[in-house]
């Protein structure tokens, strides 16, 4: 029983999960909301490649995914705005709802488009490569995952802490009002933040969707709430924190398939969040704030 | 006496009318009509609804565990009410069930709610501290929990494992639906107007001002909690009835999600709306707008644009969104019926107009 | 920010360092001599899956073998891990008896992880799916199935393969309908087969009762039904309303088509079952209104199992093409099919069954897919319409429903033919 | 000296590096009224909160009735940061949810007035009743309780006539005028029949003519339900004409404590109101 190929393989699927997570964590920092369609998005770009690829045989791989990147983060922009900024002031639970709502729409939209029939994802030349790595023959994919993940987290940790813009995403996150009065367009950054959350979900679906290439409307239900947990035990909010989280959640999957309890991976996981929320709500990396009265 | 409760004698001549139709169906239909799954599944749904309402619209706790709690109390039920003689039959892969006697209908019922109940008790005790939207997620979680862990193998002897439970007691009239609906729908609808009813939506208003009045945020949230998910169950029993066979992979997270959604429709925080917006729900997507589904051709031969598998669903997601966006009372929004009122109303415009042709000779 | 960067590189260099030092190389199959060792992977949930996975493990260590066996959740699409764990027991055939929807995922992860040994599954994976997902990659993958369309021996079944291939070409509605190619599935030859035993039923029960026959009739007629030249070979009932069948047909996934192997035979040597007694149930009776025999068709045309249903589907309309009139006391009575879609979940199944009850049908074929069949037992046997299963195979279909018959064989015999065909390729 | 309701000793609340109250001593007897009062931010609705419940004190003991009820000394990261004095002094950390100290008997009221926003003027006291229910979830749903839940109507319609709200009870509470909002949540912290009634700002938004009224309605429902109370206000002349007692609190510490004709004479008082610098 030798534990590589699970960890590595574990760290791939931490990897791909990671990009999504950041979505969920950054656009719950900024609104507070848990963004339910962001797993559907995830899907829905998947699907986009087939398509692309199906009906525009002639345009070289590299084209395709940046349309598909462009038309996932079109449809995040979308959904922002028609499903939430309508209902800045609402209260919470409606706003909770629009967001089920929209992940019911995804789903059901594309398993009409789709017949509910699973698509076959498009070969990605090079990450599609199978290579054997540390003795362990897998796609290139599995072990790139985790270190675009990782990269892509630095350069957004970057942004985030050294730029204006940046800045005014965290003025944002910590209050509201605050930050509008200070002059920040809050819809703007709103709009932004869920267009960054839209790219790293396309990205992340490239690399998890060249390993797991059958792809049908119930694909993205799966990946986003692991990418949620990942998530909350990262710490909701920080973007390092979501990384990490989701690097643990990929590994303990596959320990316990590894171990033979595959019957328990998906217990696991929502064990953790469990007794995370209750233990330690505040997550890993997230700073505990007292609610005022 | 009439001055005082005429609102309830109205209404409840209302629900002695539908109790009179209801029976015409259940005899006079023909066996094959497509009333009888229908009603089976509105009453089944509507009781789920008004259970989920209870938590999320009377009491402001958004828990998305229903799902959960279903397939406890269908599990339960039909576990419990399998005749002794084909027990072996049905746990076929693991030997025998280990429950060696068959429960009459009632009391599985009541067992179903309260071995669901009994595990809202358990995960409510470190999930209801947190905030709505946790709240939401971990709820959610459980009732994944719940799906993963029956479907064991280890727990075969228990539960069948994944294999499905059929050749339990599963009545066909509607009567038994409706009266089980109605009795429980009945009972939550007393708790409301209650005092502890008062207490529920006072923590759904203002849960800090709640407290300050002396209302015991925990003990009152575990008590919500645990009477929904006591329904839940039982709606989970008559689930399994309609559906004649149990089995774990029917209970996703997507129903949980249809339940919300019949809510949201019927309004949150009306008892009325949920039963009213449970009967639309069920009766068009199970029957009226079937034919959404269906390719059809027209006489001449081309296919009819967008029908297909699926175009059902879309089209009542988008409906869903709509509502959501723009119609968030829903259909009642927190109103209940009142027939009395509705009586009063319509002979109100019917005596301005008379008062208004009248004027010209006043 | 430096804090967190520190933690992030400590755990990446862990893993790395632990990686470095555990890296004997696994992969390799066929355990030098010693006992011959399966992997049987199955569905959670899915009644056909599980059922033929345990009848499989039944058989194969009946042999001798050993057995290593999981299941996964439904809607998993990563299936390495459980691969890795075939290369880690050094596994010398794989079983995985899932849907096409899982295939898929599951050869491409073998390819991925370049698993050699033979790959085995029961009757779903005869289907293009398949096909593509073989393309291009050296995996060995074989299916058992109820036909084969270049199994020239029976007169019957060639004609039927010329005549539904023009059939598929002609319309190309249906040609979609069969994945965009008019390779026979062997579910639509079972299709076609229920069509005809269902009408030749319909005949026998009209002898006896003319126009005053109901659908009680009907599932008498078919307990004496004895039909030799079935595209499937031949169809008797057994006391549970099953076809009595002795062999199945082993077919290998080549490049672009299924290449026949052999029929594997195992012994089955059940009499023909004597008519269940039916009590005083009145049925369905005769539509002599307006002259029409509506036969329902409970088939899966949305969802995970849509791909096989429809194909079931194809071959029943074929045959009500060839044969849409029964004459019953001197008068035509056309015969119609109403398809009832159950979109592959149990939990359509009753509400799909009433849509056929409500029809007025006498008799019911389908469904493709075990568990949606029991679930709508019941239903069809309050409205005492007999029901043929076409290629749903776990054995509670029939077992204790009395009005369910079924034309292609079962898994406790699909799976120890497939046992013995793996035990048999492996120790060669 | 009649028996002591009230007893704050080294009330001391921090959050992170900031004390918001420091070392607070407050001793409120029988029949008192007695005001808490100090220029804005200076801790008063904090020390309130700590009271009744809604923070945890950082430091320091609360005694209602001769009875210890809160107390609480640094721990954790607080140890290291705890700015204030005799931490020593307290080992226990005896902690009380609102709900629980309403039922000893301390009702409050809001600075934000917090009415439940979905429930009639009616409704909202008559919840309030819920606190003295003698039944249970089974006999409340079944309605056995059938007499307490009469007794419960006819008191809520008594408080309600009190403050004069009984015309408008069917309305929705929030629909009312402020002032009139501000009685219903006084009614309706009556209405969980309480020893000790703890107002915080209740005059806010009020024009004198209010003002002068509530001053009246305080003086009777003390009297009529035998009240102790401790308010916040702003409004001098209500406080100075209805206090018994007045403490004055400035950057969360108590800098003077007497009878009103010595607060309005006392030179700290004045300058810390008036911002002078205390340079002498």
């Amino acid at each position: 029983m030798n534990i590589t190929s699970y960890l590595i393989r574990g760290l791939a699927t931490g990897g791909q999960f990671a990009l999504v997570a950041i979505g969920y964590t950054m656009v719950y920092g900024i609104l507070k909301l848990i963004n339910f369609a962001h797993g559907e998005l995830f899907m829905v770009s998947g699907i986009l490649m087939i398509y692309i690829v199906a009906d525009l045989p002639t345009l070289p791989i590299g084209l395709a995914i940046c349309l598909m990147a462009a038309l996932t983060v079109f449809i995040g922009f979308l959904i922002e705005k028609f499903a939430y900024s309508p209902l800045r002031s609402a209260p919470r639970m409606s706003v909770m709802i629009s967001a089920i709502g929209v992940s019911y729409l995804l789903q059901n939209l594309v398993s009409y488009i789709t017949g509910g029939l699973s698509k076959q994802f498009p070969d990605i030349p090079v990450i599609g490569e199978s290579v054997r790595f540390l003795g362990i023959k897998d796609k290139l994919t599995v072990f790139l995952s985790p270190v675009i993940a990782i990269v892509l987290t630095v350069i957004l940790v970057q942004i985030i802490n050294h730029t204006k813009f940046g800045m005014a995403m965290r003025a944002v996150s910590k209050d509201f009002e605050t930050s509008q009065l200070m002059g920040i367009k809050i819809n703007r950054v709103i709009s932004i933040t869920f267009a960054i959350g839209a790219f790293l979900a396309a990205t992340g679906s490239v690399l998890y969707f060249a390993k797991n290439t059958g792809i049908n409307h119930l694909s993205g239900a799966n990946p986003g709430l692991k990418a949620f947990i990942a998530a909350v035990v990262g710490g909701i909010g920080s973007i390092p924190g979501a990384v990490v989280g989701a690097l643990i959640i990929g590994v303990a999957e596959s320990l316990a398939k590894a171990f033979g309890l595959a019957d328990f991976s998906d217990v696991i996981s929502f064990g953790l969040l469990i007794i995370i929320l209750v233990v330690k709500p505040t997550g890993i990396f997230g700073e505990k704030t007292t609610e005022k009265v | 006496m009439w001055e005082k409760n005429k609102r309830t004698i109205c209404n409840l001549i209302l629900v002695g009318l539908i109790i009179v139709l209801l029976i015409c169906i259940d005899t006079f239909a023909p066996a094959t009509s497509m009333w009888f799954s229908v009603l089976r599944k509105v009453c089944t749904f509507a009781l789920a609804a008004v259970s989920m309402n209870l938590l999320n619209g009377f009491t402001g706790l958004f828990s998305l565990g229903q799902a959960g709690f279903m397939l406890l109390g269908a599990y339960t039920y039909a576990i419990f009410t399998i005749p002794v003689n084909m027990r072996s039959n049905v746990f076929r892969n693991y030997g025998d069930s280990v429950i060696r006697f068959q429960m009459p209908l009632v009391l599985a019922l009541i067992l179903a709610g309260i071995v669901a109940a009994f595990f809202a008790f358990l995960i409510g005790l470190p999930v209801l501290r947190l905030k709505s939207d946790y709240l939401a997620i971990a709820t959610l979680g459980f009732a994944e929990i719940v799906r993963g862990l029956v479907q064991l193998q280890s727990f075969g002897p228990v539960t069948n494992g994944p294999d499905p439970i059929n050749m339990f007691t599963a009545p066909k009239s509607i009567m038994v639906y409706a009266a089980i609906s109605g009795i429980s729908i009945l009972i939550i609808v007393l708790m409301i107007n209650s005092t502890y009813g008062r207490a529920f939506k006072a923590i759904r208003d203002d849960e800090i001002a709640a407290e300050a009045m002396g209302i015991n945020l925990a003990h009152h949230k575990r008590l919500s909690f645990v009477i929904s998910s006591f329904f839940c169950g039982i709606a989970g029993a008559m689930m399994a009835m309609c559906n004649t066979s149990v089995s774990s992979v029917s209970f996703t997270t997507s129903m949980t999600y249809q339940i919300l959604l019949v809510v949201v429709i019927g309004g949150i925080g009306s008892i009325s709306g949920s039963i009213i917006a449970a009967f639309i729900f069920y009766a068009s997507s199970e029957w009226w707008l079937k034919f959404l589904d269906l390719e059809t051709y027209t006489k001449a031969g081309s296919k009819v644009p967008l029908l297909g598998p699926g175009f059902r669903m879309v089209v009542f997601s988008v409906l869903i969104m709509i509502i959501v966006l723009f119609f968030r009372q829903g259909i009642m929004g927190t109103r209940e019926i009142s027939v009395y009122d509705g009586i009063m109303k319509i002979r109100s415009v019917f005596v301005k107009d008379k008062a208004k042709g009248g004027e010209s000779h006043e | 920010m430096k804090k967190m960067m520190a933690l992030l590189l400590s755990v990446v260099m862990m893993m790395t360092l632990l990686t470095g030092c555990g890296g004997a190389a696994a992969g390799g199959s066929g355990s030098a001599g010693g006992t011959l060792t399966a992997y049987v992977l199955a569905e959670k949930g899915d009644t056909y899956s599980l059922g033929l996975a345990n009848n499989f493990k039944t058989a194969f260590e009946a042999n001798g073998g050993k057995v290593i066996m999981e299941t996964f959740p439904t809607n998993t699409t990563n299936f390495s891990d459980y691969l890795q764990k075939s290369l880690d027991n050094k596994a010398d055939v794989i079983f995985a008896p899932n849907s096409t929807t899982v295939a898929a995922n599951l050869l491409a992860n073998a390819n991925d992880l370049g698993i050699e040994c033979p790959i085995m599954a029961g009757d779903t994976w005869e289907s293009s799916v398949i096909l593509d997902a073989v393309k291009g990659t050296d995996l060995e993958v074989y299916c058992s199935t109820f036909f084969d369309e270049s199994d020239s021996s029976s007169p019957a079944a060639k004609d039927f393969v010329a005549g539904f291939k023009d059939w598929l070409n002609n319309n190309s509605e249906y040609k979609d309908m069969n994945g965009g190619n008019d390779i026979v599935a062997a579910v639509s030859a079972l299709g076609f087969d229920a069509y005809n035993v269902a009408l030749a039923a319909i005949r026998e029960a009209a002898n006896e009762k003319g126009s005053d026959l109901t659908s009680i009739d009907i599932a008498n007629a078919l307990w004496g039904l004895s039909i030799d030249n079935a595209v499937t070979g031949k169809i008797q009932f057994d006391q549970n309303g099953d076809a009595i069948k002795d062999s199945a047909y082993i077919k290998k996934a080549g490049d672009g088509a299924f290449e026949f192997m052999k029929v594997q035979t195992s012994p089955n040597n059940a009499a023909q079952g004597t008519p269940a007694d039916y009590g005083n149930a009145t049925g369905v009776k005769l539509d002599t209104a307006n002259k029409k025999i509506v036969i329902g068709v409970y088939e899966p045309t949305s969802g995970n199992n849509a791909a096989g249903g429809k194909q079931e589907v194809l071959g029943i309309y074929y045959a009500n093409s060839l044969d849409d009139t029964v004459k019953i006391d001197g008068t035509d009575y056309k015969v119609e099919l109403y398809v009832s879609d159950n979109g592959s979940l149990e939990e359509n199944a009753v509400t799909a069954a009433s849509n056929i009850v409500g029809q007025g049908a006498l008799v019911s074929l389908g469904s493709y897919g075990s568990g949606v069949s029991i679930a709508a037992a019941q239903t069809f046997e309050d409205a005492g319409i007999p029901a043929i299963g076409v290629s749903c195979t776990n054995a509670s279909v029939t077992e204790g429903h009395n009005y369910y018959f079924r034309t292609c064989f079962l898994d406790p015999f699909q799976g120890s033919v497939m046992a013995q065909f793996a035990w048999e390729t492996v120790s060669k | 000296m009649s028996k002591n309701v009230l007893r704050v000793e080294n009330l001391t609340m921090q959050f992170g590096g900031v004390v918001a109250v420091n070392n607070l001593t407050m001793e409120i007897n029988e029949g008192e009224i007695v005001a808490l009062i100090g220029p804005n931010g200076a801790g008063k609705t904090t020390a309130f909160n700590a009271i009744t419940g809604v923070y945890e004190p950082t430091n320091g003991a609360v005694y209602f009735n001769d009875q210890l009820i809160i107390e609480n000394h640094p721990q954790g990261k607080m140890k290291k940061l705890y700015a204030g004095k005799n931490s020593d002094m307290y080992k226990q950390a005896i902690v009380k949810t609102p709900d629980e100290l309403t039922k000893l008997g301390m009702a409050r009221t809001f600075q934000n007035i917090r009415l439940f926003k979905s429930m009639t003027v009616f409704d909202n006291v008559l919840t309030a009743k819920h606190l003295r229910r003698t039944s249970n979830i089974f006999t409340a749903t079944f309605k056995l309780n059938r007499e307490e839940e009469q007794r419960m109507r006819e008191e809520t319609a008594e408080l309600l006539k009190l403050v004069e709200l009984y015309d408008v009870k069917d309305e929705i509470a929030t629909g009312l005028p402020y002032g009139k909002q501000r009685k219903l949540e006084i009614a309706r912290a009556l209405a969980t029949e309480p020893s000790l009634l703890l107002l915080d700002e209740p005059a806010a938004g009020m024009n004198p003519q209010e003002t002068e009224e509530l001053t009246k309605f305080i003086h009777y429902i003390r009297e009529k339900f035998s009240l102790t109370i401790l308010l916040i206000e702003h409004h001098m002349n209500l406080v100075m004409d209805i206090s018994d007692r007045i403490y004055v609190i400035d950057f969360g510490e108590e800098i003077a404590e007497g009878v009103p004709a010595e607060i309005q004479a006392n030179k700290r008082v004045i300058d810390a109101y008036l911002g002078v610098s205390e340079d002498e």
